[in-house]
């Protein structure tokens, strides 16, 4: 669908701010997108590379974190400090890959799930930069966003919805166009069987280390997005919750698709927005709904319309596992 | 009738749920009595409706939650949590503009001079000239350090070293843990007493401040306490002896003030259980803004609401007061006295203030 | 005796057996001949209980192969060697060659003399006896394999493509074993595509085609028969 | 040197406690692959269920700790039953979120206000009382869970690698066709499975609770925690889950009596980081 | 063309390949036959850089290859198949083929993201060279099913696919013709001829006799990890110590498992 579906879909989105909808919805947009970047990100390797890293609420932290910092404390410009924020998650990306890949299954996911932990302590202890418990407050929203919302006739709130709009048309991008090289085709090799690729001839040690590269800088996308839209940081968001929360968007939206994080996060989201309204029994609601999903719609919401447009897939290849060594 | 609906976000879910479902009960019960008895702004009968939200402690979720919340047109938030005020502090005054009612004792709510926040607890310095006097009198010169490492006990831990050492004392090392997930506190009580402290600064919730002093008896510690004001004494005797308390100094609602008595007898008719400072403070504060819109003869606009807040906690009726109040501050916090006590054989003592903080 | 009756088992919208009627009696080993994907595995999937058929019946002595319930098929004497081998990968040799035996599990006796014949057969199992499984060459995993179905002590043992991966002298001594165990009057149902080995130890065989069965006969009748002999002797 | 042996002992306690979590845990996760968040919920229920049978029918300690076990166990059973049954052809990330789930709506119905509320709730210690061995405090509630936790060990180790039904569960974890094949009743064996860890849970909830306050969301931490250490002990291993409990139990008692208490978390995670960067496999290998 | 000396590997206490010192000459075709377990499928595995060997050295035209990482073996021409098919059953089979192609194109993230030249370039590179192998195998009209929709046969090539779709120099095929009917296994041996008749070297274990003695120019017995013979067909399956360890009554011509009538063999 994506070669004019997606571009359709942007422009249509672009449009909504100019009807002056309630800041309530302007902001729920905005969160949506943002938190689908995430949820991008973790599918890069998950959903591509087959690996379920559980740091990445970590490296959403530091691109935060970073963003912040350098524009509180060192006084540069957001317009450098996202960029170095994105760099730095990358980074550190690579770094844990140098080490996790070494461990394999659930052992890459409980080591990587340690590696996020120490992460947020550390964002949480570490007062004299991070502000600690206290958290970083009054990050400016970038500079000239304001100014550029008033001269299309938008709030600042306008503005920040196009910025999120923005980032998420990039990262739909740069995520199409790693899938549909031939990088991307190893990932999907790696994912199907790891010995396999290498014996295929596939680097596998190097494409995850890229793989996990992509999935933290996006990581660090978006939380540098979060950083200036929220204005204010603690330590909580960089921890394993936000991670499962964006797991569940990535499971609910479909694995290894291009449509599946946006719907996942579209829909989840919403559904919790509204069910705040049940009060008490919001998470009582909920955790069955969830349970439901995963057993009805395994293949998520992006793999129920796939299923439904490709009408009778003939008997093709119904074999239930994938092969591999 | 006019239907008023009062926003709040916070944690009622997840592991800080007790600490916002006790702020949410203080702002229902105000709510179902003032419904009950009526208030009349400007000649309308009005009728109060709390609309919560769940932000599970986390402050882009209390953003979003008060967009919600003014996007429905509601003009009074209250949030129990320093984060998410920091994080929503910027946007009273913007359009559509909102009071922010703000439960947390953290300084920077107050420094940054917002003309929409009103701020419910009072400062915990008040306590601790008298605390530290007290304890260092009675036990010695040491004091370890052992509370929980939440913002808020950081803070406190901080302010105690200081008044401590201002005082003449001793300041042992650091042992704050987290009271919300430590499995066993014997590790980081026998840290603590190795220092050989004559007084240890507790506190996080109830529950378990008190199994902190248990494992630190249980080792042999023979000092005084200082506990934190998030807890209780009347909740920690529920689960350890009586005796073990011996000794220690903390806040009490006590029965001194007009209101006192009442307030924890409904509370405890309608909650089944011991009423926390949360739940009477925001109860106060949902009283006084009622009673500020009476005066200030609107419902919807924050700023002429926010101008009359001091004179209502002025003109609280007295069965509505469960701390003495003085009124409330320029920069928007609350003036209130507290009272604090010790323990002594069992019984609750209670201690002279020597000066107030304004 | 084996009875089916028309039956019919679909993977989703493709039908992989078509009505099958076949019956095979006590005592006799009946080979099963087909190319790839003709259904063979399909067929013993289906009675020993893994795969639930669309239509029709399959007894053994009377007892219905078809509730769903696998574990009831083993316990009425049907034991499979199957397509894959389905071993217990982590656990020891010897763990899934007693598992193999978990019918008889109140027969601790019993159990390890079939150990002792298993091992008998398979002497190069012995040094392995406590290596996991999946550690072990492929033609060793598939003696496991056999092996453990010959534990259950089945009255009909299923077979399906035995030989895979073994090396020629061992491809023997495994028809030899089969032979052997048919004469203590085991019911023996095979697939195979070492077509001649089969044949000639078999009583019958069938020909399986595209879901259907196109061929039936006697050893020596389907030996002679020419279009068995070119598609499947490679003669 | 009284405070180095104190902090030894409260090692061995807080490692206990690890210990008894995590081999409920091991049984679903290690031996059926099963990565059962939801445990902590389990677990969680099983400290308010002793405490609903202590004070709602103010029966003894041990009948409420039996009583819960039961409850719970049924309750795993029906759930194995319900979701992770149906989903155990998914992928694996399918059962983690189904079990997700579970945990919300568990945390959510125990801290509904109709039923325990989100308060913090405390079980009376059944066997209050100290020793003193030399400057060392001993608490016969800490003395129990060490025990327990050996006991509970010896006799899973025992049940897996000596019993035929051990086996069976071994046997369904890694090839559940296969199992099929030798007619192994996997529908039972996997309710008998999650019936067991969930008695274990439950009793190791209901160990711990006397020294620890009952919340709603006590599983949540526990869950990080004996995740970390069944991966760090080696998957499915019995022994590996134990050693690697007292080892993070130790590395957080002395990284944080001789570093810091407040990083005592992040030692503790770093050691974990540290061995499975060194050792990729865990601690101990999976047995045969 | 490939050297491996003194090479061996253990499995803990066992010496699963030991002390094998052989060659594979280029342009032929090499068998390697053994008992279950002699150590065949390992060795393999040791001249693919997936297992790393404990003692001896592993030559490729001159060009040591010891404990070199898979896919740098591979990107040096040396591609090989496993013993269970193994392929991607989920992807299409072109799709696999163009995974076995990916050593020879050089595209990495960053060209993928900023769609450079030698991206599009290596995109056409790939699709050709994975179609090539298709075509070898025969498998062009199947290139859009997925993989595992194909019969166990089918698979078989895609695995063969896979492997050619590196343009290996060396390809080295673990029993390739298991699970196959005789016809089936008369076509793969025509496969394996027009491959090496193309330049290719082929090295394969396999237990068919049939295959083995009809293919191969060369033949290496492994028994317990050792190699006990080499030679041509005919020296070897005269050999006594092969036919007592391994072949059984097909040491006298048997093909197609005729050898295996009566089943009553005397063996050891
Ligand atoms: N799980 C499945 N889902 C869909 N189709 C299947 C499945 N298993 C088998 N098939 C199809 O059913 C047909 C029969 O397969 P089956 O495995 O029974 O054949 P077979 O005779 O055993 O072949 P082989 O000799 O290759 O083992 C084949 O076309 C196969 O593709
Ligand atoms: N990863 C491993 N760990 C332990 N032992 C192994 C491992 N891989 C192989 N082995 C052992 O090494 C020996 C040789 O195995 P290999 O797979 O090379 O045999 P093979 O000659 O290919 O046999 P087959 O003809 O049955 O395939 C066997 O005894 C096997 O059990
Ligand atoms: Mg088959
Ligand atoms: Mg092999």
């Amino acid at each position: 669908m994506s070669r004019f579906v997606w571009p359709a879909l942007f422009v249509l989105a672009a449009v909504v701010p100019f009807l002056h909808p309630s800041g309530y919805l302007l902001d729920v947009g905005v969160n949506i997108m943002m938190w689908a970047v995430l949820a991008y990100g973790l599918n890069v390797m998950l959903g591509y590379t087959g690996l379920l890293p559980l740091a990445h609420a970590g490296f959403f932290g530091i691109g935060a974190y970073t963003t912040g910092i350098l524009t509180l404390k060192a006084g540069w410009s957001f317009w450098l400090a996202w960029p170095a924020g994105i760099a730095l998650a990358a980074l550190a990306g690579l770094l844990l890959g140098l080490v996790a890949f070494r461990t394999r299954g659930d052992a890459f996911s409980i080591f990587t799930l340690g590696v996020g932990v120490i992460i947020t302590l550390v964002i949480n202890k570490w007062d004299a930069l991070t502000g600690g418990n206290d958290g970083l407050n009054g990050i400016a929203p970038p500079a000239g966003l304001e100014e550029a919302s008033r001269a299309i006739g938008l709030k600042l709130s306008g503005g920040f919805y196009l910025l999120a709009l923005l980032t998420l048309a990039l990262t739909v991008l740069i995520v199409a166009r790693a899938r549909a090289s031939s990088f991307g085709l190893s990932l999907l090799a790696i994912r199907g069987g790891e010995d396999l690729a290498r014996s295929a001839g596939v680097n596998v040690y190097t494409h995850k280390l890229r793989a996990m590269m992509l999935s933290t800088a996006l990581a660090g996308l978006a939380g540098g997005l979060y950083a200036t839209y929220v204005g204010f940081l603690g330590s909580a968001v960089t921890g394993p919750t936000t991670t499962f929360t964006v797991l569940l968007y990535l499971l609910v939206g479909g694995l290894g698709t291009l449509a599946g994080p946006l719907l996942g996060t579209a829909l989840i989201y919403s559904l919790t927005q509204t069910l705040k309204g049940l009060q008490d029994y919001q998470y009582i609601v909920f955790g069955p709904l969830l349970v439901l999903l995963v057993m009805y719609a395994p293949h998520g919401l992006a793999g129920l319309w796939a299923r439904l447009r490709a009408a009778r897939p003939a008997r093709a290849a119904k074999t239930k596992e994938v092969s591999g060594a | 009738d006019k239907v008023v609906n009062i926003g709040f976000s916070g944690p009622l879910s997840g592991g800080a749920a007790f600490y916002g479902k006790d702020v949410q009960s203080g702002i229902d019960m105000a709510i179902a009595e003032l419904n009950r008895t009526g208030v009349t702004v400007k000649g309308e009968k009005v009728t109060f409706k709390l609309v919560a939200l769940d932000d599970r402690y986390l402050p882009n979720e209390t953003a979003t939650n008060v967009k919600r919340l003014t996007s429905q047109g509601i003009d009074v938030v209250f949030v129990p949590h320093a984060g998410g005020i920091l994080t929503v502090q910027p946007m009273t005054t913007r359009d559509p503009e909102f009071l922010l009612v703000a439960y947390s004792s953290e300084p920077k709510i107050l420094e940054s001079r917002n003309p929409l926040t009103f701020m419910l607890p009072p400062r915990y310095d008040n306590y601790l000239q008298p605390f530290a006097a007290t304890q260092m009198k009675a036990f010695g010169k040491r004091l370890g350090l052992l509370g929980t490492n939440s913002a808020y006990g950081k803070q406190w831990t901080d302010a105690i070293s200081d008044e401590w050492k201002k005082q003449g004392g001793t300041v042992l090392a650091n042992n704050s843990v987290d009271y919300n997930t430590t499995v066993d506190y014997s590790s980081a009580v026998t840290k603590a007493l190795a220092e050989k402290p004559d007084v240890l600064f507790i506190g996080g919730p109830s529950q378990p401040t008190a199994l902190v002093v248990k494992a630190a008896r249980e080792q042999g510690f023979k000092g005084g306490f200082i506990v934190m004001d998030q807890a209780k004494f009347e909740q920690m005797d529920q689960v350890v002896p009586r005796n073990y308390l011996d000794g220690s100094v903390g806040v009490l609602p006590t029965k001194e003030f007009p209101g006192t008595q009442v307030f924890v007898t409904l509370y405890q008719r309608l909650y089944k259980k011991v009423p926390t400072s949360e739940a009477a403070l925001n109860y106060m504060g949902m009283n006084i803004i009622a009673k500020a819109m009476e005066l200030a003869g609107t419902t919807d606009n924050p700023e002429a609401i926010r101008a009359q807040l001091d004179a209502a906690a002025k003109a609280l009726p007295q069965n509505k007061t469960v701390f003495k109040l003085y009124g409330v501050t320029d920069k928007g916090h609350v003036d209130a006295q507290f009272l604090v006590a010790s323990v002594k054989g069992g019984q609750y003592t209670r201690l002279r203030l020597i000066k107030t903080f304004k | 005796m084996l009875e089916i009756r028309d039956l019919t088992v679909r993977y989703g919208a493709f039908t992989a057996l078509h009505a099958l009627n076949l019956s095979v009696q006590p005592g006799e080993i009946v080979v099963l001949l087909g190319a790839n994907g003709a259904g063979k595995s399909t067929l013993f999937r289906t009675l020993s209980g893994l795969q639930r058929p669309a239509g029709g019946t399959a007894t053994w002595n009377g007892t219905s192969l078809t509730t769903g319930r696998p574990e009831l098929n083993v316990a009425s004497g049907v034991a499979q060697c199957p397509e894959g081998r389905l071993l217990f990968p982590e656990l020891s040799v010897e763990k899934n060659l007693r598992l193999g035996a978990f019918v008889h599990r109140r027969d601790p006796a019993g159990t390890a003399r079939e150990l002792e014949r298993a091992y008998d057969l398979f002497p190069a199992l012995i040094e392995k006896r406590h290596a996991p499984a999946g550690s072990l060459s492929g033609g060793q995993q598939q003696m496991v394999a056999i092996a453990r179905a010959l534990m259950a002590r089945p009255q009909l043992l299923l077979l399906d493509e035995p030989s895979l991966g073994l090396a020629p002298l061992v491809v023997e001594q495994v028809f030899s074993a089969v032979q052997r165990v048919n004469e203590t009057g085991v019911t023996v149902l095979l697939a195979e595509q070492n077509a001649f080995a089969a044949l000639s130890i078999a009583h019958r065989g069938y020909v399986l085609e595209g879901g259907r069965l196109t061929l039936e006969g006697t050893q020596s009748a389907l030996m002679t028969d020419d279009r068995v002999r070119s598609a499947y002797l490679g003669v | 040197m009284s405070t180095v042996l104190q902090q030894l002992f409260n090692a061995l306690a807080l490692g206990g406690v690890y210990a008894l979590v995590a081999l409920g845990l091991t049984l679903v996760y290690g031996v059926m692959r099963v990565p059962n968040f939801a445990h902590g919920g389990l677990y969680m229920l099983g400290a308010y269920l002793t405490y609903a049978a202590l004070t709602g029918l103010k029966v003894g300690y041990v009948p409420a700790l039996i009583l819960s076990a039961l409850g719970v166990a049924l309750l795993a059973a029906l759930m194995e039953r319900v979701i992770f049954h149906p989903l155990r052809n998914a992928p694996h990330v399918h059962p983690m979120i189904a079990a997700i789930g579970v945990l919300f709506f568990l945390e959510a119905l125990i801290s509904h206000p109709r039923v325990f509320g989100p308060d913090f709730k405390q079980i009376t210690e059944p066997l209050p009382g100290i020793v003193n061995l030399g400057g060392v405090t001993l608490t016969w509630q800490r003395l129990l869970i060490i025990a327990a936790s050996v006991l509970v060990m010896l006799g899973l180790n025992y049940f897996l690698k000596r019993t035929l039904t051990g086996a069976t569960i071994e046997a369904m974890s890694q090839n559940r066709e296969g199992a099929r094949l030798v007619g192994i009743n996997t529908n039972r064996v996997g309710m008998l499975t999650f019936a067991i860890s969930g008695a274990l849970a439950a009793v190791a909830a209901s160990l711990i609770a006397p020294i620890n306050a009952v919340t709603p969301s006590m599983g949540e931490v526990m869950n990080l925690k004996v995740f970390a250490i069944i991966i760090l002990g080696g998957m499915g291993s019995v022994p590996g889950a134990i050693v690697g409990a007292f080892l993070l139990a130790f590395t957080e008692v002395f990284g944080g009596f001789y570093i810091s208490l407040d990083f005592a978390d992040v030692i503790g995670f770093a050691m974990l980081v540290l061995v499975l960067a060194l050792r990729p496999q865990g601690l101990f290998r999976r047995g045969t | 063309m490939l050297d491996v000396e003194n090479l061996g590997i253990r499995f803990g206490g066992l010496h699963a390949v030991r002390d094998v010192t052989a060659s594979i000459p280029a342009g032929q075709i090499t068998a390697i036959i053994g008992p279950n377990g002699a150590g065949k499928s390992t060795f393999f595995n040791l001249i693919s850089g997936f297992y790393r060997p404990t003692t001896g050295a592993v030559r490729f035209q001159g060009e040591d290859l010891t404990r070199r990482p898979t896919h740098e073996v591979v990107a040096r021409g040396v591609a090989r198949t496993f013993q269970t098919t193994t392929i991607y059953r989920e992807l299409s089979v072109l799709e696999n083929a163009m995974i076995g192609h990916r050593v020879r194109t050089r595209a990495g993230l960053l060209d993928a993201l900023l769609r450079t030249p030698r991206e599009r370039q290596d995109a056409r590179g790939s699709r050709d060279g994975a179609l090539r192998a298709l075509e070898r195998v025969g498998l062009v009209r199947q290139a859009h099913l997925p993989a595992g929709a194909l019969t166990q046969e089918g698979q078989k090539r895609v695995g063969i696919a896979m492997a050619l779709a590196s343009e290996p120099k060396l390809l080295l095929l673990d029993e390739p013709a298991a699970g196959m009917n005789p016809e089936e296994t008369v076509n793969l041996m025509a496969l394996i001829r027009e491959l090496v008749a193309g330049g290719l070297t082929v090295a394969l274990v396999e237990h068919k006799m049939s295959l083995v003695m009809g293919l191969a120019d060369h033949i290496l017995v492994l028994h317990h990890g050792q190699l006990i013979a080499q030679g041509t067909p005919a020296q070897v399956s005269r050999d006594p110590a092969v036919i007592e360890a391994y072949l059984g009554s097909h040491a006298h011509g048997g093909q197609m498992g005729q050898g295996a009538q009566g089943g009553e063999a005397a063996h050891a």
